[in-house]
């Protein structure tokens, strides 16, 4: 089958790098284009498998999916075009996670360090002399004001930044466009074989497609020498993940 | 580490007279070593910023005389200085919430307050209370002179009180309904 | 007196960290000379009971962490030893490569940030640091309290400081778009 075993074990995840940099460790692979490719449907699915993330979260999740299909994508199809927007947040990807990796790497060596050799300073003396000296703006006044700037300050609910939820929307279509441009390609329309109403069986049905594209055009290149390039539409049946 | 060494971090983690039979019983030191030690740091600290101070029976580290006026300087600094943002914060805490521990001020502000609650400690603003039951910290509350600084009699005369204690306290006991993690 | 000796003087009066910015106003004399004269203590320090912690700009004493044992002995209050995943993350973060702003933080570990940051605050294990010129979000740095705990008398000690550190370096050169906030 296209799509083999979704090994991922559900341990608590601290957001999609951390989920990403797991499911590419777990293969024993570096971290490079390649390797995002290979991990896109393990990604995907485990976001459709713990849907209740916080909302900031799964936006997060979901932009990080986005990304991934676009190199799943490019990877299959190679002479598939990119815009420049896109590259780039391919390449961000592939930075930060290095990046967050070596974070990781960095913070069990803090783990090892972290309470266990204390530099300790001197403690607190108990007798030192105090002498009753306020300030000049030690008044009703200033005082009122303090506490109206701690109240100010106390942490309230954070809302969804308004460029995550472009983001999401922005998926959305991408994954229409993406679509399109690729069902030109091989001539066939994606729009037929797989339901719109399900955001994420839409991803998955997606990438599968793409994978059998690739096969597909694998098999012919090497069985027909001048015939035409062309898909067989009855491999293309809906793939049982669900 | 050699025993001079030792005896140093002690007195420095202490702060306060140590005695020499405290400190053979933390090293498992005959008194005799001891004192052959603290002679060699005393030796050691010979015109320096830190001296060793000893009778018989105590020492403790301390700053070299010669050095008094500068040190008179940085107290009178301290007394002087001007609470700053921060420390009119924290102060106002203490007024509308005290008795308030140390981890409710952290946790009220964001930040750590360990300095800054030292330093109004000294200046006479606030003063500990007595630890409330289960307390594992200090508790804090203003000073009489504070208040009489102040103008007030007690905390119920502060402008809107009662409504300022009340989001203080419904922030220590829900701090957020849905925090973000 | 020399300069050395007067600084060791005051770190030991002082019972919170000291600033070149304090040191140079207490004493008029010049940050470079004040550095110079810390080198020196610093090493004048070395293998002893007592040792210098600092970063850039704060330094105070602190006990040997070979003697970390024995100290943990006297000492009384309960240690907090524990950080979790997030928090160890963002702390790695913030030593290799602050002062970095919240935006960075999030950038690099793919998660909203604050609630962790917070916490950090709350235990004294990092501080706001002054806005770097243009910027208009607070930035992160490690305090001293963060390197006694981790038994460091300063940032470079840190394992891989240099490497580590270049690595964050390049990617920060070319901050993404607008990522969040």
């Amino acid at each position: 089958m296209v799509v083999s075993g979704y090994a991922v074990k559900t341990s608590v995840f601290e957001g999609p790098l951390d989920l990403l940099l797991d499911l590419i460790e777990k293969r024993k692979l570096f971290v490079n284009d390649i390797s995002l490719s290979a991990v896109t449907e393990d990604f995907i699915k485990f976001v459709e498998e713990h849907e209740e993330f916080p909302i900031g979260q799964s936006a997060e999740f979901i932009v990080v999916a986005s990304t991934l299909m676009l190199i799943k994508s490019r990877s299959l199809l190679p002479n598939l075009t990119l815009t420049e927007e896109e590259t780039a947040s391919i390449d961000d990807l592939e930075h930060r996670l290095k990046l967050y990796q070596k974070t990781k790497e960095l913070s069990i060596k803090l783990r090892e360090l972290f309470g266990k050799n204390i530099i300790f300073e001197k403690s607190a003396n108990r007798k030192e002399v105090v002498v009753f000296s306020p300030d000049s703006k030690t008044d009703i006044e200033n005082i009122s004001s303090a506490i109206m700037r701690v109240l100010e300050t106390l942490p309230k609910k954070e809302f969804l930044p308004k460029t995550i939820i472009k983001k999401i929307i922005s998926l959305e279509e991408m994954i229409e466009k993406l679509a399109e441009r690729i069902s030109k390609g091989v001539k066939m329309k994606f729009s037929d074989v797989y339901r719109k109403e399900d955001k994420i069986s839409v991803i998955v049905g997606f990438l599968a497609m793409l994978e059998l594209v690739k096969r597909g055009a694998l098999r012919v290149s090497q069985d027909v020498k001048h015939g035409e390039i062309k898909m067989e539409t009855d491999k293309i049946g809906t793939p049982n993940y669900v | 580490m050699n025993l001079e060494s030792k005896i140093e971090a002690i007195l420095l983690f202490k702060n306060e007279p140590v005695s020499l039979a405290t400190l053979s019983n933390l090293l498992g030191t005959p008194r005799k070593d001891l004192q052959l030690a603290i002679f060699n740091l005393q030796r050691q600290y010979e015109n320096r910023g830190i001296v060793i101070v000893s009778d018989e029976e105590n020492l403790c580290l301390g700053t070299n005389t010669e050095l008094s006026k500068l040190i008179e300087t940085i107290q009178k600094e301290e007394l002087q200085r001007e609470l700053g943002r921060a420390g009119l914060e924290t102060l106002s805490i203490v007024l509308y919430k005290g008795p308030v521990s140390r981890r409710e001020i952290d946790f009220i502000r964001g930040v750590n307050s360990g300095f800054i609650l030292r330093n109004l400690l000294i200046r006479g603003l606030v003063e500990r209370a007595e630890s409330r039951v289960g307390e594992r910290s200090f508790s804090y509350k203003p000073t009489l002179e504070l208040l009489r600084h102040l103008g007030i009699q007690k905390r119920e005369d502060l402008p809107e009180f009662g409504i300022a204690l009340q989001k203080i306290e419904s922030f220590i006991q829900n701090p957020l309904d849905d925090a973000n993690e």
